[in-house]
């Protein structure tokens, strides 16, 4: 049978949902499940979980670029059916999972692993480096200000012993997204890789009617810069819009209304740097990523300025912090000014917040640190 | 499909970091619309810019979610692509997989796509990458007939909602994430496939503070597992990590020689409440002061574990910066009870008032914790029908610009300016 | 000679600034200025500094009511003769200051002071309560919510021993501003009792004409309550303004521009407690006072409520805070809803934010303490 | 006057603190006026409101500022008190006085005023509180000739700066508070007198980062001493400290036993940047970790003290909270010199920067710290001409909207459309 196009209502059923998961579990899992009562990271990506049961299970944790194919999946399968009684799993960082109930059949799986290449890096665990949360790029999506998978690649191969050790500090988490909608919830990162334009839209007068409702691309701007405006197309008079280009921050958003204002380009792109940020309530609450280094060009196809960007970050901070301290908290601890200073980065006024909430991020102290910022 | 020059993307075939371009290429040979999403991809690495036109309505009849459509901008050179629609498939809790499941959703997507995928996307879905506008029912008629699985969700409805590993793996969950994602999701797949929100809404479920599925930052119901009562010690655990016998931090440290093991300046001294000190070679929690921040456990898993009075709090209202600044969510129930033996109840009842309440006042695209500082806090929490409390603000106000009520103010707000000015001359 | 009506610019001098400080300085000052070593309290209210030089000043300080007469200045004049060469200063905070330059001469300077009855109290140094800053009130201003030399008289009366000692974990400033213009600045003070409205203004239609500039009433409305509307007065139309009574939050700016919106109501006046601020930069930067108690009504002539609430924070402040700490940072460390606890403050949701950075007070962390307000 | 009954006021002549009741009547002997003033006050306290009119436009010819003028709404009761103006005198430096200068200012206010004061007032005048219009004139003629003294501001001018102790008693100040008020003062005499800015304006000096003027709370340019070179400690009394033989905090908390002196707990600990520590028994400082926030200085004054290269940190924009909520001010020059020597011509030029730009861009009943966050902060700097630099901020923002401006951006803002669809396809 299949899908008939004559009757597409006949048969169909719908709002199934996901699978159950604990059919997926390997039986170690299933056995175990609430029971765990400790667990310890044998080596860089690998885990032991201990059961109240006496139970154990060994995990293996491989990098991978997410954006994989149906071929590279079913070499995931291979390993799986041939060491984990076909079972895997993949983490909330696009890590897949191998996990074995015994520690004898650990090495095997690392051996089987390394002999594949490239392909199935062990390692993101503890202090190091795991996978980059990221997002489309320009493999899928219509709004990127940067690629996200190459940018990705050229960051973890110069960032790979970090993603295989676990001498950092703390755990340092990477994410990218492509523009500032930030599907890759950059906000909230150890180390964010920010796509931005920095150019305002284009009117394309001739295709908006249609494909755009202008109230809504009016409405659409934060900062009131779209504005209603007539044009002459064909001869004809229609309506349309205009950008005050002055009070434009390139944020894109009246392009995710209006299909007919694109913001991309090839030299207004680019990509800020946002450090800082952390998720977890672990010791401090959870902060948000801050802008330190405001553009980066696109330089295809390795993004050399970024890479070299992330990794003075790292360095400085890998050298600096206290054990358990992420960077947000080195920042906060060393000061701001200490944290420009010590990863050479320099400080542009591009750092300092001026929208909604800005007042709150003021300096309203006599306390500073002298740095070479004063003269 | 012709092969296409991708002198760019070779480039990152090279390096220790597992390639996409080489996985693409491989691929190649059995799909050879990949050439094409090499090509296209090329040209945007040589044009620094995206090649992908902007949106595109599609989907499968009865569902207004799971299908993001997608054109070339170029389907002249690239023919292979020239529709490229993305299917989210929802993943199953904590995304644990059978290679027998995994297998048959490959050969499907060989079938009736492009044969590449994200493993997983931002949200959680099983992200299948590119197929034509007709492939998209054949390929839904497949996915629900023969594997019994769905699509996910997109546009302005539930997300396919996602939770951290908890309970199935890690010793620190609170509640059983995996479940409570799976009972929710399949309580509201309506909600997940027919859009009727203002905008998007965002369920995610971590089984402790360490929030390991990013809850509170991408989430606008973020469900975080806590406890009640005391962290439990081991004290002979303790003592072994004192006498350096357990790894810190369960080994996290391992690589580099941080020195011996030190609990006053690991543990005691990081805790950020300063609730802890030894006495008589014991470990002592204040936990009265303690806000479980998982610290002290992070760093002894073997000696520490959280109470055993378990249960979750309950934020509301995270979202990423557009428009008005990135938002985390905010704590509105400090600790609710979550059991599969009552199905969530606590949960799903201030869900379904949460979304009442959205769904009346919500502007067009304002996520619910835009609507939560429009409205301001006080008059959230007074429609939902809670107490205020001091644990949901971080500090009280500075300024003193506070609404009164007409009733809360003896006499009202009426007054006679005739009589005043009969007591007070102008 | 003198003013004379009919010629008022003969013989006028203008613009001469204050008298150069030099002048007052009694000579210990004088020879020892700048060379100041360190100093110590040697009793509360008595200060010793010592010179470089070896000189040392021996400082009595006092509480005053700050509104004083002529009278009492002069009785102030009479002990600066008999002992300090006849200078004197006075604080910032409202105290006066009597200096000697010998140990020897302290004692009868106290002696003398206290056999005027309750007019000099020595104190107000260290950890303890100093004078209240505060404000004009009833006495003279046109726009308080409340009293303020009455008040201050009243919670002075109440806090006298902590004038007088210093047993308080660090020093705490209270100070009093009778409306929401907080000319007492208020809003950095470790204990803040601030004067409030809670009905909206009555618009006296009568008299707006002429004493007003409409647009600039409308737009003083932080909230745009404030809108142009038309009233008939002695039959004739005219131009005057109408209040959203549900928008005001009685700010009372737009009476500060116009006098004919008076909001003052017996009623609606009172007094609300903000907690927690500093202005110093030791340890923690400055802080805002946070709103704990929104209301209390004007209780005359004692405002019992008032001073019971304020004493009630300071003994539980004074019992729970340790060395050095100052109120708001006190509260920091035990969290705000410890704070609440242990003041045994009712928690309303007033108190909760929800002007223009509300957002930056609400709690996005799973970070909390389990107190009574969680059932 | 009649004398009138104040059952109410009667009530705050008992208790310890000193009663202005009290006083008040006694003035009342000699001043009867003052039998209206507390006739009014009991009214007030009666009817718990305010007895007196909006405002009044009153003032000495040529100036626009130094008298607050005020009205009873209840003149027929009170006539004493029908007219009822402030003035407000400007206090020295400091606000030292010789007995002979004061009791020449009783005398005077005593014949054309009240004989009530406040001493001081909040900004820091001299407040003489209460007189009739008539009166001003000869009052001013007589402070002017008789005493050489002057008013101070109100209005939309700068308003009577003020300083703390300073130099003259307190082995801190970093720079001379008193001097540079006063010197600042007498150069700004016209705009203290004449309104001539878009709304008030303030100056305070503090001498070090205590801030005993309250400075960064109170005005809208704050100088507050600071140091930049190494805190100096004289070891020797170090250990006195350590042995309990000097009291700490200068015996700020004698009252109570807190216990032996700790200088691990009372100042190391308490240290914001932890960059104490003790070393052979001796006491180090890591200067350039050290914010310079007071503290180790506060508690052991007789063993440390600023460094010797003083000067100010300058920061700008403070306010109460009328409109859009409080300001503390924000550090805009972290170091500067402050020396009588050149007329504190740093500072001086900075303020008549900030001026020129607030009078021509504030608007009416701009606070300068308003006009700041209306344009924002990096737009002040540059305004300023100032380098940005990482102290003027707590934090660099979080938010990505970030404003570039065409000459930035490779290429400008200026595209083709047209060009942009050839290579890309609507
Ligand atoms: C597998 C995974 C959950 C899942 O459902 O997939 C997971 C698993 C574990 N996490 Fe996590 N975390 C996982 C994502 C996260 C995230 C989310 C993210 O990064 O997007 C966070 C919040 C990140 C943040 O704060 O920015 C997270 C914050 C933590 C923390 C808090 C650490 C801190 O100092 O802030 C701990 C505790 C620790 O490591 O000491 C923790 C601890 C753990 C433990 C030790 C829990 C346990 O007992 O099993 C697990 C192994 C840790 C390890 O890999 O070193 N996990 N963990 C995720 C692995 C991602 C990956 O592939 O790298
Ligand atoms: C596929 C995915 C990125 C990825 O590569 O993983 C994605 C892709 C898109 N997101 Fe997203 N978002 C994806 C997760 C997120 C997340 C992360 C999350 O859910 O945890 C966020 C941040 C959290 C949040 O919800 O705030 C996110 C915040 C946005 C926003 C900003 C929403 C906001 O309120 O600020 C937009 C803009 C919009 O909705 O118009 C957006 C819009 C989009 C659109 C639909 C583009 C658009 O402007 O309409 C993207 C389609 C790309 C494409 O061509 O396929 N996407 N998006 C993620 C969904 C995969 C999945 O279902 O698993
Ligand atoms: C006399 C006066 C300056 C003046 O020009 O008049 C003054 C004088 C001194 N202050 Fe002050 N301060 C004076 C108002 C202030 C203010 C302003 C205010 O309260 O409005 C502050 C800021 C208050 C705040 O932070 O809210 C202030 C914060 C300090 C501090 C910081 C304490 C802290 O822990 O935050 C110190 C250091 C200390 O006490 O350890 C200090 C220390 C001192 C020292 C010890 C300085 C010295 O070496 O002489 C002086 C005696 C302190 C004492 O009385 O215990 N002074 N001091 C003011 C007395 C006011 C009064 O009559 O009570
Ligand atoms: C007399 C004094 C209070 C006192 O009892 O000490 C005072 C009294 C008045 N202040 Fe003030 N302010 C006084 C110091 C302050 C201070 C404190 C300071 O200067 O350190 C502040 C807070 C700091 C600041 O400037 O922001 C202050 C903030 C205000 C405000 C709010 C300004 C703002 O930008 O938010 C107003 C409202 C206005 O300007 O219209 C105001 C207005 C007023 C008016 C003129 C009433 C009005 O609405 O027009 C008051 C006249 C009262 C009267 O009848 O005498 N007063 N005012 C203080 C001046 C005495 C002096 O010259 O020494
Ligand atoms: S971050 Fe922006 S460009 Fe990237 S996938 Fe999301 S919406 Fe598209
Ligand atoms: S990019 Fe953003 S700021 Fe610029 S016009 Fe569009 S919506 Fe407005
Ligand atoms: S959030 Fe907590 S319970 Fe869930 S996986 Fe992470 S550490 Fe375990
Ligand atoms: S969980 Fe956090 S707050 Fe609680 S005792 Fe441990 S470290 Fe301290
Ligand atoms: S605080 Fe308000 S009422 Fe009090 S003196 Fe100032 S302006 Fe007048
Ligand atoms: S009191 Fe304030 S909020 Fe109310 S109407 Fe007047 S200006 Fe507006
Ligand atoms: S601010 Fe500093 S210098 Fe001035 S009096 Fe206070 S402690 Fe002394
Ligand atoms: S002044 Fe403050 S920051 Fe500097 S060493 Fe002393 S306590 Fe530490």
């Amino acid at each position: 049978m299949g899908y008939n196009p004559d009757k597409p209502m006949d048969g169909r059923i719908s709002d199934l949902g996901p699978p159950h998961y604990e059919q997926f579990f390997p039986p170690v899992i299933k056995a175990n499940k609430g029971k765990w009562l400790w667990h310890e990271i044998l080596q860089p990506g690998v885990l032991m979980h201990k059961s109240e049961t006496g139970d154990e299970v060994y995990t293996v944790r491989c990098g991978t670029a997410r954006l994989i194919t149906v071929n590279f999946i079913r070499e995931i399968c291979d390993i799986a059916d041939k060491h984990c009684d076909g079972f895997m799993r993949w983490t909330t960082r696009n890590n897949v999972e191998f996990m074995v109930d015994s520690k004898d059949k650990v090495q095997p799986l690392l051996d089987d692993l390394k002999s594949r290449g490239n392909k199935f890096p062990v390692g993101g665990t503890g202090a190091g480096v795991t996978n980059i949360v990221h997002t489309q790029g320009w493999v899928h999506c219509h709004t990127p200000a940067t690629d996200a998978s190459g940018v990705v690649k050229a960051v973890m191969d110069e960032l790979f012993d970090y993603f295989t050790s676990m001498t950092l500090p703390a755990q340092v988490r990477i994410a990218l997204a492509c523009c500032l909608n930030m599907c890759g919830a950059v906000h909230a990162s150890d180390i964010a890789i920010l796509g931005i334009h920095r150019k305002p839209p284009m009117i394309d007068h001739k295709r908006i009617t249609g494909v755009c409702e202008l109230p809504l691309a009016i409405a659409s701007c934060p900062l009131g810069a779209v504005k209603p405006a007539k044009a002459e197309v064909d001869g004809k008079e229609i309506k349309t819009v205009k950008v005050t280009v002055e009070r434009c921050m390139f944020c894109g958003n009246c392009y995710t209304m209006c299909p007919a204002m694109p913001l991309a380009d090839p030299e207004g792109d680019g990509i800020a740097i946002l450090v800082g940020g952390k998720v977890s309530n672990a010791k401090s609450a959870p902060k948000f990523s801050k802008l330190v280094i405001p553009f980066l060009p696109n330089t295809t196809p390795r993004w050399p300025e970024t890479v070299e960007a992330v990794k003075k970050i790292l360095e400085a901070y890998a050298k600096d912090a206290k054990k358990y301290e992420r960077v947000g908290e080195w920042a906060e601890r060393i000061g701001w000014e200490k944290f420009f200073e010590k990863c050479d980065i320099p400080f542009t006024e591009k750092s300092i917040d001026d929208y909604r909430l800005a007042y709150n991020t003021w300096r309203t102290t006599t306390q500073f640190k002298y740095t070479s910022h004063i003269k | 499909m012709a092969k296409h020059e991708t002198p760019l993307l070779d480039q990152l075939e090279s390096g220790p970091w597992p390639s996409f371009v080489t996985d693409l290429k491989q691929q190649a040979a059995t799909k050879p619309e990949c050439w094409d999403i090499l090509g296209i991809l090329e040209l945007s690495f040589k044009d620094r810019i995206t090649h992908w036109k902007h949106g595109g309505i599609v989907g499968v009849f009865g569902y207004g979610g799971g299908i993001v459509g997608r054109y070339a901008d170029v389907p002249e050179l690239f023919p292979g692509v020239e529709h490229f629609h993305t299917v989210r498939v929802a993943q199953p809790s904590s995304k644990y997989y059978s290679s027998a499941n995994l297998r048959q959703l490959c050969d499907l997507w060989e079938k009736h796509g492009s044969g590449v995928t994200n493993m997983h996307g931002s949200t959680g879905d099983i992200i299948l990458l590119g197929t034509r506008t007709e492939n998209l029912e054949p390929f839904f008629w497949d996915l629900t007939h023969d594997m019994n699985q769905d699509l996910g969700g997109s546009g302005s409805n539930l997300r396919t909602p996602a939770n951290c590993i908890g309970e199935s793996r890690c010793e620190w969950s609170c509640y059983d994430t995996e479940e409570a994602c799976y009972k929710l999701t399949m309580q509201y797949q309506d909600e997940i496939h027919r859009p009727a929100f203002p905008y998007k809404f965002k369920f995610k479920f971590s089984g402790c503070p360490n929030d390991c599925v990013a809850a509170i930052a991408r989430s606008d119901i973020s469900v975080i597992g806590t406890w009640k009562d005391d962290i439990r010690i081991d004290q002979a655990a303790v003592k072994e990590y004192i006498a350096g016998n357990y790894p810190s931090n369960g080994g996290a440290h391992s690589g580099r020689d941080w020195g011996k093991f030190d609990i006053t300046k690991e543990v005691i001294d990081l805790c950020p409440t300063n609730c802890m000190w030894m006495e008589g070679g014991e470990l002592k929690i204040d936990n009265s002061e303690c806000t479980r921040c998982m610290h002290c456990i992070n760093v002894m898993p073997r000696a520490l574990r959280p109470g055993a009075e378990k249960g979750a709090s309950v934020l509301v209202g995270a979202k990423a910066p557009i428009l008005d600044g990135a938002q985390f969510s905010t704590l509105v129930l400090p600790f609710i009870p979550m059991s599969a033996d009552n199905d969530f109840e606590e949960l799903v009842e201030f869900i379904e008032k949460v979304w009442d309440w959205w769904m009346e006042v919500g502007k067009n695209r304002e996520r619910v914790g835009e609507t939560m500082q429009r409205v301001g806090l006080p008059t959230f929490i007074k429609v939902m029908e809670l107490e205020p409390i001091p644990q949901m603000v971080k500090e009280p106000r500075s300024n003193p610009y506070v609404f009164w009520a007409e009733e809360e103010v003896e006499g009202g707000f009426e007054r006679d300016v005739e009589e005043f000015r009969a007591k007070h001359a102008a």
